[in-house]
């Protein structure tokens, strides 16, 4: 999956542990995941699983057209994408492997025998469908950024063009392509999911979305096939018996809907084998004796941002003065035990980090190079908060700014049903107060929060957000001088330096090495900067029934499902 | 009574008119740009957006918009949900059957139990079983359906492990079958009781106060002066009274069940109508927003208007016309 | 007709025992035993949540983090809840906001219809049926779909607690003018109603002195049923996250703590008490109302 | 007081010409006015002062909202009435309640003409309070005086209506009657919802009432027995007009009209030796919505004609005092 | 038809009756010690004010007290020799409706707004007798006509909220004469009519009376439908009966003095209107009943010290003319006190 970046809020409602990861594939086992399938006899054929999700999906159950992960959690039990990517977030091989030499120009070559749920055969020509089709919808797809890097994709929008001529289907197991440009990172963002013809070439790509091809009957190349679905409540998928990897174990998996608030009943009365479930709760999933808890790594991390300028439609100004003493902001990154509050908020279920990106991705620095560590510190936050010249002057034991007027941290959460955000927010100003700083915390209806953000809107002062990184590694879109998602509004002209230095192919080439060094030097800056506090990663925890074998989870999601099995 | 059917309905009409104005002003006024939800998130091109606001009509005056939008509501076309990408008179289709059932079992649990309780009450006033029957209905009076659905999944679904807590059919059942209609029966037991609790109780006060009431009427006192028999008189002069009332709040109730529904449905994940309400609030999900407020609010008067019309058959001294 | 002079003993005339309707209702209500237990668990659950701050050091808006979701103790009457807070003292809080809630709902509820119904009812005519159908139409909405719109309408744009008592409160309001305006007028038939206006008492003075006093008990009634339905809907919005916000302990918001997983199944004591706060103060409001609607009925015997 | 009867002594108390009050029917969705109650439909007749004069008729005739329109409780479609020569049925305002200080009402039904609230003091009080800036002192002693006048006790005036039986209620209202010292006092049907012996005291108290103070009454009942008792001259109502008006003696002695006949023979006298010829009328009274065409009592009348039911009759004097509304005469 | 031959089998018993109303767990007396007999064929009016007992008295004879509050404390009735207030609720309903039937004041209330006029007469049949359902209808087109109905095919398929008050007391009297009771009581059938339906409706009670020779128990608080209809009358104050007497004797020469009273209280037609006149004070409520004496003692001008002390029995003064009033002395001396 490519969608670069997800909205946090979004996330957090969700709390799907397969968020931003792209697939499930081949995986190799890595150290830090519960494989309970070795310690087993063989795996037996049979019986039913049931997956819970706990977010309603949208019943868009085709990769060229979902956009929650409810829906992708599903989608992924049935068909398979062409690349895949490992637990470092590189791409490896799935169906489709790559050769290119410039990075401009890409041979793919297909696996034969691949078949679709219908009985076809997966071949190149269903990928330049998919492809066809979305650069034939263009701007209203939300994909259309993943084609439109095609050479001749915008023509072809444009109905300039027949085709798209980057694409050049050699025989029905390779086609070349061409992008309009050579750059680092063409192959993590080009679309890589086919559509098969024969199934949409009767319906028109706008009615594609609403189509029962997509919402009840849809068809993959993966290890189960859906069998039914009920809108909104359930999906029933079935075992694929021709799975190009091999026949999966179980006969059956039924994934369903619960409120969150039934998890672990649920999982108790074994009626759900398994499920993502909020950390909170993991202290009593970890209690049920009929349950394990699989924990990996997530890709997701939380900040306090400090709203420093405006976004005037193209580029980012540091213009507002409240916030712009790193010291200050040093200072409320040292009050906050953020040990204790990760584990009160999170179960434990996070670590605290000191860069705007989570351990588990390539080009994340190790925390340990970075400059300043953060410990918990409330003296020398009281220091630093001296030494910036926020003084209590008048004495009702809290800080003035330096000018001696009143100062109040304005600190905003976004809400939504969930009560323990107001928690944790209160908590983070409490610290505050430790030190000093006199706060005042408002919650935003989490519909408003985003908006107000990317409008500046004055409200917002230090707010608390979320990012869910996708493959694509590229801080760009988040932290560049000109994208609204720089919510911040911060900019460092040696930061953006490097983070353009770290996708232009002319200086980095195809050496990751050094892409990762200047990202680096980035975090670096970042973390003295500190434009946003990083607050925490999250780790993302499964549970599942101890019945249920051979399910292993990495940082990019779960392994193929036909290696599932359950004991009978 | 079809032309006082015909003429209610046709009265209907400017009612929604004015209803369709308060909920696109409210939809207009629901903070959030309903655009976020139409247009690509990831793409922020600002020429882009600003397309797309002119082609999705954002920037015509108000009343075009409105126009737009009702005209297009009258022709069936609701607008395209903006989180399913498809209509949402489909999606409104697809949840629609559940919801008439819950409402359906929950009428028929409400009813038949209230009947039984009332006439029983209402025969045997001030009894012990009376007096059960009213304690009853004093903790049904009381239990707001939220807590009640939550003590119910507590004590019925997790502790007892009698009904499932969530959903509307075990997925695994062929559609159609003898077993599927008990999974989906065995699913909306426990929703139903509880939205139908606050209904029951108060249809069973109403109907024994009705009958006690009725007990004491001059044309009781006549028929047993004509030597009807006790048992005769209770079952055809008082129960035939008594009823009017309450059959006439089956009308009433249609509006209230899907209101009543958004809790019931939310609580126990039953894929129905109100669930689909509160989603698309907390998602803004406008047209099918809309739809629904819209279509409770013609439910409402549909149920007014067969509140009357049943009031016209059960009661002859109400003649519609 | 010759006024004669004032004789002493006319003068010293007072009443003896006061047997007006009211004082009637009053002995007949006090007489009544279940309304009067609940009337004082209703008092005693009033001062209690009115004098919490005094009750109670806790401080109900502190996170603390190495207090949280603890089971009920000594120190911790009701346990804490995940934040840390202690949950009897959240309950005393909370049953402030939700009487105040039920309470401001229930008073604008009653003074919005009566004014209303006591017009159409009294003028007719024209007045009658614009109000009416005024009435008609805020009643043709779904109320819980309405109050939850408005909601999302107003939030974050208005004091939250002021908003959900205006919102529920318009929308409340057709039902009590509909009953004020059918008694109003029934009780414009009584000829006393018309004595009153040949005797030379304006409109204002009719509908003020004579018709409201004697729909007074029905309002009354009405109005204990209101409250009770108030809170029932305060703590149901809160509990859907539409209601007084988070921030904010009442009855309802603690109750949706009850949402999160693990608090459902193995934390009771956090939505337990709110529970049963949120059932017990509306089973005592049902019993005082039916105390209140005996005692008021002339007719009834006991 | 705006009106002086001194002056004016050319006119009788009160005229009543052509008076009809009619109650529009709603129907239909829109609820549309589709047609009127004709209540009180072209009456005519009038009062002297210190004169009593009965109105009798069958329930729905029109004689009560005869006397509320009167009143000014009840609008009046169109006609007259003249109150000291003063046409009062388009005051409004401060002028109708100049007017309503003249004339008052005794109400048929004793439980519900006194308003439950209020205590008897303030119930007889309340009319003076409306008309004169009085101390509170000086009005109780006029209402204790009152409740003398009509034979209540003095501790009457701390209790509430409930606690009398209701031939006192009955007092009471006549004493809220006389409190502004009205020239007009109409009664509608003040003992109809009375026991025989109670009905009896109230009757009484009235002719004494109305011999101390010189009142004049409408009075409305639907017993001839009653009315006759009580009255000068008797006006017969039927389907909302007048069908005949005469001396009550005359009216007893002589009835012309056929209603007016099969009215008095219809009445139980109690007198097993009492042997008469009964008219029996067929039917009952036709609905005041529909009224028959021509004369009202037509399709009842066993000396009905043709022409009947073609004209309406008008009343016209037959006899010096004695008018009737017939084709016969 | 007037006939007071006292050997001739009484159609009617009651002795002694005594029928009370608990009130706060109390019972009180709202029919006290009443005796009188009915023969057949024969019109008996019972009068008195309001609260006397005369609705009381018919209801007991119904057996229609209301369940849980009103019951018969002692006494008989007899019908036709069997005594009622011995029956079972079935043996009862067997002799409602079919030998002794009952019309009621009020008509708009009495029949049930749900049902046709002919549902509610047909029910009478169909409880006593095996009867088809068309012959059923038939019978009951049959008896609206014989009281007076002029379309009665009609009729018998509306319902009681098209029909005026007049008609629907014909209906009452329809139900009531279907099975040709021996018995009609009628408690004040005319008192809610209009005085030309009233006359009406006396002139079918007489006719049917005539017709089917049944007795009646006419009870009403109006004298002159009293004078007009019956042939014996029974006077009731608080709960008593105080007089009885053949009509013309009651009128011509009341004894008691509430009859004198009451008789002087009405306004008559033929007279010149002078003073009424009236009874001071009122009716004592059940819960005030005087323990012992005569009960009209509070009220009565010519009272005597004894009034109050000595319960007064009703006693033949004259033939045919029983009063209970110690002003009228008897050839039989005179029995203890009432306890």
């Amino acid at each position: 999956m490519k969608k670069p970046l997800l909205w946090f809020a979004v996330l957090v409602m969700s709390m799907s542990a397969f968020l931003a990861a792209c697939s499930g594939g081949e995986k190799s086992n890595t150290d830090d995941k519960k494989d309970n399938a070795a310690n087993d006899s063989k795996p037996q054929d049979g019986g039913t699983m049931t997956y819970a999700l706990d977010t309603e999906f949208k019943g868009l159950l085709n990769w060229n057209f979902y956009d929650t992960d409810g829906d992708d959690d599903i989608i992924q039990l049935f068909d398979d994408p062409l690349i895949d990517y490992d637990e470092n977030l590189k791409a490896v091989p799935n169906i489709a492997s790559w050769e290119t030499e410039d990075n401009q120009n890409y041979t793919f070559t297909f696996k034969k025998g691949v078949k679709w749920h219908n009985g076809e055969e997966l071949t190149v020509h269903d990928w330049v469908f998919a492809l066809e089709t979305i650069a034939s919808i263009g701007g209203e797809h939300q994909r259309w950024s993943n084609v439109n890097t095609i050479e001749g994709a915008k023509e072809f929008n444009e109905g300039k063009a027949d085709a798209i001529s980057g694409l050049e289907a050699v025989d029905d197991y390779t086609i070349k392509i061409k992008f309009d440009k050579a750059r680092v990172n063409n192959l993590e963002n080009v679309w890589a999911y086919p559509l098969s013809r024969k199934e949409f070439e009767s319906v028109a790509p706008k009615d594609m979305a609403a189509s029962e091809q997509v919402r009840s009957k849809p068809v993959g190349t993966g290890p189960f096939k859906v069998s039914k679905v009920i809108p909104g409540e359930s999906v029933e998928l079935v075992r694929n018996e021709e799975y190009w990897k091999g026949k999966p174990h179980l006969e059956k998996i039924i994934v369903k809907v619960i409120d969150s608030s039934l998890t672990t009943g649920e999982l108790k009365n074994g009626t759900v084998d398994m499920t993502p479930f909020h950390p909170t709760v993991l202290p009593e999933v970890e209690a049920l004796n009929n349950v394990e808890v699989i924990r990996y790594p997530g890709l997701s991390y939380y900040y306090v941002g400090f709203k420093l300028g405006t976004y005037d439609g193209k580029k980012v100004n540091m213009n507002i003065k409240k916030y712009q003493n790193i010291k200050l902001r040093q200072a409320m990154l040292y009050a906050i035990n953020r040990e204790e509050w990760v584990a009160a908020f999170f179960s434990g279920l996070g670590k605290p980090v000191n860069r705007p990106l989570p351990t588990a991705h390539w080009i994340a620095a190790d925390n340990g190079d970075m400059p300043v560590q953060y410990e918990f510190d409330v003296e020398k936050a009281k220091a630093l908060l001296d030494e910036a010249g926020y003084k209590d002057t008048d004495a009702d034991g809290f800080r003035e700014d330096p000018n001696g007027k009143e100062f109040v941290v304005k600190f905003s959460h976004y809400a939504t049903g969930n009560p323990t955000f107001e928690a944790r927010a209160k908590a983070l100003t409490q610290y505050w107060e430790e030190i000093g700083l006199k706060t005042k915390l408002q919650m935003v209806d989490v519909n408003l929060y985003y908006d107000q953000l990317e409008k500046d809107d004055p409200s917002l002062e230090v707010f608390f957000g979320g990012w869910g990184t996708g493959t694509d590694p590229d801080p760009l879109p988040l932290w560049g001088d000109d994208t609204v998602w720089n919510y911040p509004r911060w900019v460092n002209e040696e930061a953006q330096k490097l983070l353009e230095d770290a996708v232009d192919i002319s200086v980095v080439g195809t050496d990751t090495e050094k892409r990762k060094q200047l990202y680096a030097d980035w975090q670096k800056i970042f973390n003295e900067e500190v434009p946003a506090l990083p607050i925490l990663e999250l780790d993302e925890v499964m549970a599942v029934n101890e019945r249920v074998e051979g399910v292993i989870f990495d940082v990019s999601g779960p392994n193929s499902a036909h290696e599932w099995w359950v004991k009978q | 009574m079809l032309k006082y059917t015909i003429r209610r309905i046709l009265g209907m009409i400017p009612m929604l008119f004015l209803i369709s104005i308060v909920v696109f002003s409210l939809a207009k006024l629901m903070p959030g740009d309903s655009l976020s939800g139409e247009i690509d998130p990831a793409n922020t091109d600002p020429q882009y957006i600003a397309e797309m606001r002119d082609k999705l009509g954002y920037n015509d005056p108000v009343h075009e918009q409105y126009l737009r939008w009702i005209s297009n509501f009258m022709q069936g076309d609701f607008g395209k949900s903006t989180r399913y990408k498809i209509p949402a008179s489909e999606i409104i289709a697809e949840r629609m059957p559940n919801t008439i059932f819950l409402g359906l079992m929950s009428l028929l649990i409400t009813y038949v139990f209230a009947f039984l309780m009332g006439s029983y009450a209402g025969r045997k006033p001030y009894t012990l079983g009376d007096n059960f029957i009213s304690a009853f209905n004093y903790i049904g009076l009381a239990l707001p359906s939220f807590i009640a659905g939550v003590f119910a999944i507590y004590i019925f679904a997790f502790n007892l492990g009698w009904f499932p807590s969530n959903g509307s059919v075990d997925i695994s059942l062929e559609q159609g079958t003898l077993s599927y209609w008990i999974s989906r029966f065995h699913h909306v037991l426990l929703p139903a009781i509880v939205l139908g609790a606050l209904s029951t109780a108060s249809y069973t006060q109403f109907l024994r106060n009705d009958i006690i009431e009725n007990t004491r009427k001059d044309y009781v006192r006549t028929a047993r002066a004509k030597g009807t028999p006790e048992h005769k008189i209770y079952r055809s002069h008082i129960m035939r009274n008594s009823i009017i009332p309450v059959v006439t709040f089956l009308g009433i109730d249609i509006g209230l069940l899907v209101s009543g529904a958004i809790i019931t449905e939310t609580i126990f994940t039953y894929p129905g109508i109100g669930q689909l309400f509160l989603s698309s609030v907390t998602q803004r999900d406008y047209p099918v927003l809309m739809a629904i407020t819209m279509l409770l609010s013609f439910l409402t008067l549909f149920g007014n208007l067969i509140a009357d019309i049943l009031y016209g058959i059960v009661d002859p001294r109400i003649r519609l016309d | 007709m010759q006024v004669t002079t004032v004789k002493e003993s006319q003068l010293k005339l007072k009443p003896v025992k006061s047997t007006s309707p009211w004082a009637l209702a009053r002995r007949k209500f006090l007489r009544n035993k279940l309304a009067m237990a609940s009337l004082l668990f209703l008092i005693i659950v009033a001062i209690l949540s009115f004098l919490a701050p005094y009750l109670t050091t806790q401080d109900i808006a502190r996170i603390n983090i190495g207090e949280m979701s603890l089971a009920p103790s000594g120190e911790h009457w009701l346990g804490t809840d995940k934040s840390g807070r202690d949950v009897f003292t959240r309950l005393l809080y909370g049953g402030r906001i939700s009487l105040i809630v039920g309470i401001s709902c229930t008073l604008l509820v009653i003074l919005m219809g009566t004014v209303i119904g006591a017009m159409a009812g009294y003028f007719g005519g024209i007045i009658d049926s614009m109000l009416m159908r005024f009435t008609d139409f805020v009643l043709t909405f779904p109320f819980t779909v309405f109050v939850i719109v408005l909601n999302a309408v107003f939030f974050g744009k208005l004091n939250g607690l002021l908003v959900l008592i205006l919102v529920i409160s318009f929308l409340s309001w057709g039902s009590v003018a509909r009953i004020v305006r059918s008694k109003i007028l029934a009780e414009k038939e009584n000829e006393y109603i018309m004595a009153a206006i040949s005797i030379g008492c304006s409109p204002f003075k009719v509908i003020v002195k004579h018709l409201l006093p004697n729909v007074l008990s029905t309002i009354i009634v009405q109005g204990t049923i209101l409250f009770a339905t108030m809170i029932v809907v305060e703590s149901g919005l809160s509990y859907l996250g539409f209601g007084v916000p988070a921030e904010i302990p009442s009855w309802g918001n603690m109750l949706s703590s009850a949402n999160e997983p693990d608090v459902l199944q193995s934390k009771p004591w956090i939505w337990i008490p709110p529970a049963l706060a949120i059932t017990f103060t509306i089973l005592a409001i049902n019993f005082v109302g039916e105390g209140l609607k005996d005692a008021l009925n002339p007719r009834s015997r006991r | 007081m705006m009106l002086n009867t001194g002056t004016v002594p050319q006119y009788p108390l009160l005229q009543v010409k052509h008076l009809k009050t009619y109650y529009p029917v709603k129907g239909g969705f829109f609820r549309r006015t589709i047609g009127n109650v004709k209540a009180v439909d072209d009456l005519s007749f009038e009062i002297e002062k210190g004169e009593t004069l009965g109105l009798v008729g069958e329930s729905g005739c029109g004689k009560s909202t005869a006397g509320r329109s009167i009143i000014r409780l009840m609008n009046a479609t169109d006609g007259q009435v003249l109150f000291e020569g003063r046409d009062i049925t388009k005051l409004n305002g401060k002028s109708l309640q100049a007017v309503r200080q003249d004339i008052q009402m005794i109400f048929q039904d004793p439980y519900a003409s006194l308003n439950p609230m209020q205590m008897v003091g303030s119930i007889i009080g309340e009319p003076i309070k409306n008309y004169r800036k009085a101390s509170g002192p000086s009005i109780k002693n006029e209402v204790l005086d009152l409740l003398n006048k009509v034979g209540l006790p003095d501790d009457a005036y701390f209790k509430y209506a409930h606690e009398f039986s209701g031939g006192q209620r009955q007092r009471i209202g006549i004493a809220r009657a006389l409190a502004l010292k009205p020239k007009l006092i109409i009664a509608d049907e003040p003992v109809s919802a009375l026991d025989v012996s109670v009905q009896s005291q109230v009757l009484n108290l009235l002719k004494e009432l109305q011999k101390e103070f010189n009142l004049t009454f409408l009075f409305i009942a639907h017993d001839l027995s009653v009315v006759k008792h009580m009255s000068d001259r008797i006006g017969v109502m039927y389907l909302g007009s007048m069908a005949e008006i005469a001396d009550r003696n005359n009216l007893y002695s002589q009835p012309l009209h056929p209603y007016t006949k099969a009215l008095i023979s219809a009445i139980p006298i109690p007198d097993p030796r009492w042997k008469k010829e009964r008219i029996i009328l067929k039917g009952d009274v036709p609905s005041p919505f529909n009224p028959p065409a021509g004369c009202p009592f037509h399709p009842r009348c066993p000396e009905a004609r043709p022409e009947c039911s073609q004209l309406k009759p008008a009343l016209k004097e037959v006899k010096p005092g004695h008018k009737v509304a017939c084709h016969l005469y | 038809m007037s006939n007071l031959v006292h050997k001739e089998a009484s159609l009617l018993e009651v002795k002694n009756l005594e029928t009370a109303f608990s009130i706060d767990g109390a019972y009180y007396n709202a029919v006290d010690k009443v005796s009188f007999s009915i023969k057949p064929g024969q019109i008996v009016g019972v009068v008195g004010e309001s609260g006397c007992g005369k609705s009381v008295l018919s209801l007991s004879i119904m057996q229609l007290l209301p369940k849980g509050n009103g019951e018969i404390r002692s006494g008989e009735i007899t019908f036709e020799g069997v005594q009622l207030n011995q029956l079972s609720d079935t043996e009862m309903n067997r002799i409602r409706g079919r030998d002794i039937s009952m019309i009621f004041q009020e008509p708009m209330t009495s029949l049930n707004p749900v049902f046709t006029i002919g549902y509610q007469l047909q029910e009478v049949l169909f409880n006593h007798m095996k009867i088809s359902k068309g012959d059923a209808r038939q019978k009951s087109i049959a008896l609206l006509k014989s009281v007076g109905i002029s379309r009665p095919e009609k009729l018998v398929d509306e319902y009681p909220h098209q029909l005026s008050g007049g008609m629907r007391q014909r209906v009452m009297i329809a139900m009531a004469i279907a099975c040709q009771p021996k018995l009609l009581i009628a408690d004040e059938p005319t008192t809610a009519l209009d005085v030309t339906v009233q006359a009406q409706i006396l002139e079918l009670l007489k006719t049917i009376q005539e017709v089917n020779d049944m007795s009646i128990i006419l009870i009403t608080h109006d004298l002159g439908v009293i004078a007009e209809m019956c042939d014996e009358v029974l006077v009731m104050y608080a709960g008593r009966i105080i007089e009885r007497s053949d009509a013309e004797s009651l009128f011509y020469k009341p004894m008691h003095p509430y009859t004198e009273l009451l008789l002087g209280a009405i306004p008559k037609m033929d007279e010149e209107a002078g003073m009424l006149s009236s009874i001071e004070g009122m009716v004592p409520s059940l819960k005030n009943m005087p323990e012992t004496g005569c009960r009209f003692a509070l009220r009565c001008p010519k009272v005597k010290p004894e009034c109050s002390a000595v319960t007064p029995l009703l006693e033949e003064v004259e033939e045919g003319h029983s009063v209970s009033c110690i002003l009228y002395e008897t050839s039989m001396p005179r029995k203890g006190v009432k306890p």
